[in-house]
């Protein structure tokens, strides 16, 4: 029986906590780093440790050097929850992320419990409806983007009906529960609902689909290469229909990856690095130098999280994890104020984010602004 | 965990020795697990909970591969079905959590049960793209059926159990109503393969043909085995719900099971304590391999292939070779 | 009908492609009894393997192409069989599958972290111009992959059938305990078709990954429906991967048309169990002997 | 007295292959029947179809005068009927005691009191019984793995009575025995025979094997019966002399 012991005690090492250094700010960023979110998680990432590098070169927070420990939740929830778990443990000042809604989902009750700020990457609409007051966007939902869009369908693209092309997991049936009502309301008509899947590697099926619901204009709303390989097939297929998108389908990578199939995609776009904003490019290119390749919303969603911090902590002027999130709540933060937030936020009371947002179009294989919209509550 | 428990399959030498071992075994690292957690913080004890959960899923997948012989890739299906059940019977029916996880059992006992059945047409490898098919399908309906599921958004707050009016809603209170279930069902399990079904499973798997002509009815072993295997896994994820407090879709996919799989093989199938050992390297292990940062799944991976190389019959396989080689130095040079 | 032909032609070159990546699996199957479970992987590494020589060492294409298709047949062809196949074949299918499947997590996070975490684009070698078919329009790319897949069965055949070395191998599939005693270098054959394996993913990966570019997780996908096709069309079979890949292809694309796109994976599985229930062995697999 | 075991114009084709091709005969009480032939002969395939592991494509196997045909192995077991296996087949990684109880098990009870009821579902005595009976009381607890070929062949044997069956089908069970060995299981067979009445079918290559130990014998070639006598009178029979050294 002794390796009974000899087990129990391995375990016990293996899973307590080292020791913490006290005297940095720990932020602990819980991310899909593998699994179905990787290439977000990735983004967000890099966004996050940038963010912590350019206050670190200014000295911190309040004088305290930054240190971002990153815990990879394998796009699982159940693994996700763990990691919320041991940051908690480890006396983490706030939790940054995940994006994926599933692993928010399954995490949020444990930040809440410990009366931590969580700032998420997550868009789906619902988690900030369960009144948990410790959630934070650091985009706006789909429930504040979706209108926008069919309002644009209606004015500007008017189209009478459209075909949806959604991905079916939380993020895509999201975004697709939210338009169909908006759609509704607008009196456009959808002739074809297509969900396709995560990871899904062929769209040629789908783009007959589309093609053959002879719809005026054609909703895309897939995680990025899902999107590229769909316009590819699109193209492919001959449909001359507009393709209309959401942030996603507009980013840097889906233009990339795509090609000219890309040219002539329209959108509404929440951040983007292309926005005509000076801060965002800024950031853009930084990244871009850094890390070789361009960074999709994600990325800026990562670096505003660490600023969502460092502009609470030094408004409450002393670390109080608490605190962070009760200073947060309700607030606005003015990018001449924290120029790392990098553009004027107004937080709700419930997490929900509102801020200006874009109207864009795909020229030439690039992402060109049209219009900026206003935030829905000026 | 000593080798000779280990080694305590099903047959053994001195039966009525081995035996104590085992039942020793289980109970101690049930004292040890009660304790455990104590000064471990949240986290650790949290690990250490969907360690048990998972060790008990594959239990089960243990029993119907290991002892009987019938491959199935669709553990983390019956894990799902188990979690589903409870999950909406709890929170959408106001049902005690313990007639829920009664009923998860019975539910993935009879889905078991009719799985099995293409498995009497059809055996080994065929068996496993059959169960792999299932799989598939099972999480297809989770995942497509929101009415009844909650879709991809999952269901949220599923409550925790009391227990003779205690609330186990901490993590250590949790943990140890995680270790006392795990321990119930692992003695059934136990006791189970050392009854003569125990052994009839074994003889169908080594050698079925042989077993039917000694008048073992191989139709009802291999569905029993199939229906018990699935039952555990329905258990497993009757705990997983409310250890989640969340559940969606994800946990419960096709590369779960292959997972699930992974952990009895790894663990050593057809040891009665194969199954810890192997949820250890599947659910610990990376957590633990975590100072590694980014490469830490792929020296997981490389830790599994590297073990499966040397030693194809798992860690408890190994250990087993080294306690008879160390047996048999010391028995030279008495 | 002018849309049921365009579902039914996407279908085939959706098939052919699985096709492509079932012939390996086929292979390996027949002279070692190995389920790779990381056969998707092994389609995904070839291209991320000659964009990271590109990247890493500046070569131009031809060059890391050259460069990271050596790399990956020695490593996962002749390495996959002499380190992981070997000592553990004599165990059974089973811990020698699992031990695919933990290769596969390699190949994966090795592709995701030496590599990137996102979608590359990745030259064709084929022009990506469009051509119209009985009225539908389908990109040579496509085209290309239909006839390579047909192309590599015919001469697999041929060879297995037509020349001393491929019925050497043949005969070592079949039976190596009588191969070896008639003299067939029975280790040198099974060699052979793992190299053939690791080669055909790499050509399926050149031919792939301009259309679905180079990503660490594109394998899990092909992977599995790579696996399903070699089930239906029988994995003892070469030319069975073929019907398999195509005949799942098809019912894929129909299925996303015509019943449901939330439910159209449902279709090739059950497929799938049908053909099992029905024909064990697969629409073109031999019978396994069954052993009294 | 009606026959044990009967055979009833039994055919048994694979593809074009006809293996078994029409075979009559039938097994009294206490008989010990030989059945011999040379090589491809369908002795095996005979046997396969009795105990209901393949198929028949025509014909009738009639137990007691009930009609099994068809019947599945284990059901047809529970009958009465046990058998042995050219191919050794005890389970290695069981020991003898307990390949000896699982040979017994499923005779006692129904399924639910087995799981229940005693561990060695009150075989360990017969199992100790039949070990001393068969000589293998020293390799009682080793896994029959380890076992010799010879000391398999002997626990195959011992298996197939654990259940005091009343007919048992015996195939090749002298084969790759050593001499010392043959001796004893010829003198345990010929024990159980007279002890317990209960009737054996062997098929066998061993000549003398078969002379010595069987009552009757029966001559099959190409599927057929070609003679069928006491041992005495198939030895002398031109045909049968004719089938074996015409090979």
């Amino acid at each position: 029986m002794k390796s009974l012991w000899v087990m129990a005690a391995a375990l016990s090492a293996a899973l307590s906590l080292p020791a913490q250094a006290q005297d940095k700010v720990k932020l602990i960023d819980v991310i899909e780093l593998s699994g179905a979110g990787a290439a977000a998680g990735t983004n967000w990432k890099n966004g996050a440790d940038m963010a912590a590098a350019d206050i670190n070169a200014k000295g911190g927070i309040l004088g305290k050097q930054v240190e971002i420990v990153h815990y990879d939740t394998q796009t699982n929830p159940g693994n996700t929850r763990a990691a919320v778990q041991r940051a908690i443990d480890e006396n983490a000042y706030a939790i940054l992320g995940p994006i994926f809604s599933g692993p928010i989902g399954a995490s949020m009750q444990i930040s809440q419990r410990a009366e931590i700020a969580q700032i998420v990457g997550g868009e789906a609409a619902g988690f900030t409806r369960q009144g948990n007051p410790y959630i934070f966007r650091t985009s706006i939902s789909q429930a504040a983007a979706m209108p926008k869009i069919a309002k644009y369908l209606k004015d500007t693209v008017k189209a009478g009906s459209i075909a949806v092309v959604w991905v079916n997991n939380d993020f895509g049936k999201g975004g697709r529960d939210t338009i169909l009502p908006e759609l509704e309301k607008a009196g456009i008509k959808v002739t074809a609902d297509v969900s396709t899947e995560q990871g899904q590697a062929d769209f040629t099926a789908d783009a007959i689909k589309v093609k053959n619901a002879n719809a005026d204009a054609v909703f895309v709303y897939l995680n990025e290469e899902e999107s590229a390989r769909f316009l590819r097939a699109a193209k492919q297929q001959g449909i001359t229909k507009p393709m209309i998108g959401e942030t996603t389908l507009l980013g840097a990578k889906v233009l990339e990856l795509a090609g000219d199939a890309a040219n002539g995609v329209k959108g509404h776009v929440g951040l983007s690095t292309d926005a005509p904003v000076p801060a965002l490019q800024d950031f853009g290119k930084r990244y871009r130098e850094k890390y070789g390749f361009s960074s999709d919303h994600n990325g800026v969603k990562g670096y505003m999280a660490v600023f969502m911090v460092k502009w609470a902590t030094e408004k409450q002027k002393k670390f109080d994890k608490k605190g962070v999130a009760d200073t947060l709540r309700g607030a606005t933060i003015k990018a001449s104020e924290e120029p790392g937030i990098l553009m004027d936020t107004v937080i709700e009371q419930n997490g929900d984010l509102d801020r200006e947002s874009f109207l864009a179009e795909v020229v030439n294989g690039k992402q060109v602004i049209n219009t900026t919209l206003p935030r829905i509550k000026p | 965990m000593s080798a000779p428990a280990a080694q305590n399959s099903i047959a053994s030498r001195r039966p009525a020795r081995r035996i104590d071992a085992a039942l020793i075994g289980l109970l101690l690292g049930a004292a040890i697990l009660w304790f455990a957690p104590v000064g471990m913080g949240r986290y650790g004890t949290y690990v250490l909970s969907l360690w048990l959960v998972m060790s008990i899923g594959v239990m089960g997948l243990n029993l119907t591969l290991g002892y009987a012989g019938q491959s199935s890739l669709a553990q983390a299906a019956f894990m799902g079905l188990g979690a589903y059940a409870t999950a909406i019977l709890t929170t959408k029916y106001g049902v005690s959590w313990y007639a829920a996880f009664a009923l998860s059992g019975l539910l993935t006992f009879a889905v078991g049960l009719l799985l099995g059945f293409p498995a009497l047409r059809v055996r080994t490898h065929y068996l496993a793209f059959v169960t792999l098919a299932f799989s598939t399908l099972i999480w297809l309906l989770i995942r497509n059926e929101q009415w009844l599921t909650g879709g991809v958004y999952g269901i949220s707050n599923i409550n925790r159990p009391d227990f003779l009016g205690i609330k186990l809603f901490g993590a250590l209170e949790f943990h140890r109503f995680v270790v006392v279930v795990t321990l119930v069902l692992s003695l059934k399990l136990w006791w189970l393969v050392r009854s003569p079904w125990g052994r009839a499973f074994t003889a169908l798997r080594e050698n079925p043909v042989r077993a039917a002509s000694l008048g073992v009815d191989t139709r009802a072993y291999t569905l029993l085995a199939f229906a018990i295997g699935s039952a555990y896994g329905g258990f497993a994820g009757s705990l997983y719900a409310p250890l989640v407090e969340f559940i969606d879709p994800s946990p419960f996919s096709l590369s779960q099971s292959l997972f699930l799989l992974l952990m009895v093989v790894a663990g050593g199938s057809g040891y009665l304590f194969g199954p810890f050992v192997g949820a250890l390297l599947g659910v610990v292990l990376p957590e633990w391999l975590r100072f590694a940062g980014s490469l830490y799944l792929i020296i997981f991976a490389t830790i599994v292939l590297a073990l499966l190389v040397i030693c194809p019959q798992g860690v408890c396989g190994l250990i087993e070779r080294g306690w008879h080689a160390l047996r048999r130095k010391t028995g030279g040079a008495r | 009908m002018a849309e049921f032909i365009a579902y039914l032609i996407a279908g085939i070159a959706t098939g052919a492609i699985y096709a492509l990546a079932a012939i390996g699996f086929t292979l390996v199957w027949q002279t070692s009894q190995t389920i790779n479970f990381a056969q998707g992987e092994f389609v995904m590494l070839p291209a991320v393997l000659i964009l990271l020589a590109v990247k890493l060492f500046g070569l131009p294409l031809w060059a890391g192409g050259l460069l990271g298709i050596a790399v990956f047949l020695l490593i996962f062809g002749a390495g996959f069989k002499l380190v992981v196949v070997d000592p553990m074949i004599k165990h059974g299918v089973l811990p020698l599958a699992i031990a695919t499947m933990a290769l596969s997590t390699i190949m994966k996070e090795g592709a995701k972290d030496g590599f990137s975490a996102e979608a590359q684009s990745f030259p064709s070698l084929v022009p990506t111009d469009m051509v119209n078919l009985l009225g539908v329009s389908i990109s040579l790319q496509h085209l290309a992959i239909i006839v390579v897949a047909f192309a590599a069965i015919g001469l697999l055949q041929w060879f297995v059938g037509g020349t001393r070395l491929g019925r050497q191998m043949q005969a070592t599939a079949q039976n190596p305990t009588v191969a070896r005693i008639l003299g067939i270098p029975v280790e040198r054959m099974v060699l052979l078709t793992f190299l053939l394996n690791a080669a055909l993913a790499v050509v399926a990966s050149l031919l792939i990954s301009p259309i679905y570019l180079a990503k660490f997780s594109n394998g899990e996908t092909i992977g599995l429906f790579a696996f399903i096709a070699a089930i239906v069309g029988g994995f003892n079979q070469v030319r069975g991967a073929l019907v398999g890949g195509i005949l799942i292809g098809v019912a894929d694309s129909l299925a996303a048309a015509y019943i449901s796109t939330q439910y159209r994976l449902a279709v090739p599985l059950v497929l799938l169990v049908a053909i099992i229930l029905i024909k064990p062995e697969g629409l073109m697999g031999r019978k396994e002997e069954r052993r009294i | 007295m009606s026959p044990v075991l009967e055979v009833h114009d039994l055919h048994k084709a694979f593809g074009g292959i006809k293996a078994v091709n029409g075979i009559s005969f039938s097994v009294n009480e206490g008989e010990i029947l030989g059945i011999i032939g040379p090589n491809g002969c369908g002795k095996s395939t005979l046997f396969n179809c009795i105990l209901g592991q393949l198929e028949p494509t025509q014909g009738a196997v009639k137990l007691d005068g009930l009609d099994v045909t068809n019947m599945r192995p284990s059901a047809l077991n529970r009958l009465g009927v046990s058998r042995t296996f050219q191919l050794l087949q005890v389970f290695p990684e069981l020991s003898v005691r307990e390949n000896l109880i699982l040979a017994g098990q499923e005779h006692q009870g129904s399924m639910l009191g087995r799981l229940f009821g005693a561990r060695d579902a009150g075989l360990s005595d017969k199992a100790e019984q039949m070990i001393g009976f068969f000589k293998l009381g020293h390799l009682a607890d080793a896994k029959a793995g380890g076992l010799s070929y010879g000391q398999q062949k002997l626990l195959d044997a011992a298996m197939a009575f654990m259940a005091g069956p009343r007919l048992v089908l015996l195939d090749e069970p002298a084969g790759g025995v050593n001499l010392t060995m043959l001796g004893d299981l010829k003198e345990r067979l010929r024990a159980i025979n007279a002890e317990q009445g209960a009737t054996f079918v062997v098929i066998e290559h061993n000549m003398d094997f078969v002379m010595s130990l069987c009552t009757r014998v029966i001559v099959l070639a190409e599927g057929k019966v070609l003679a069928e006598g006491t041992p005495t009178e198939v030895r002398t029979n031109p045909a049968v002399i004719e089938a074996y050294l015409g090979h």
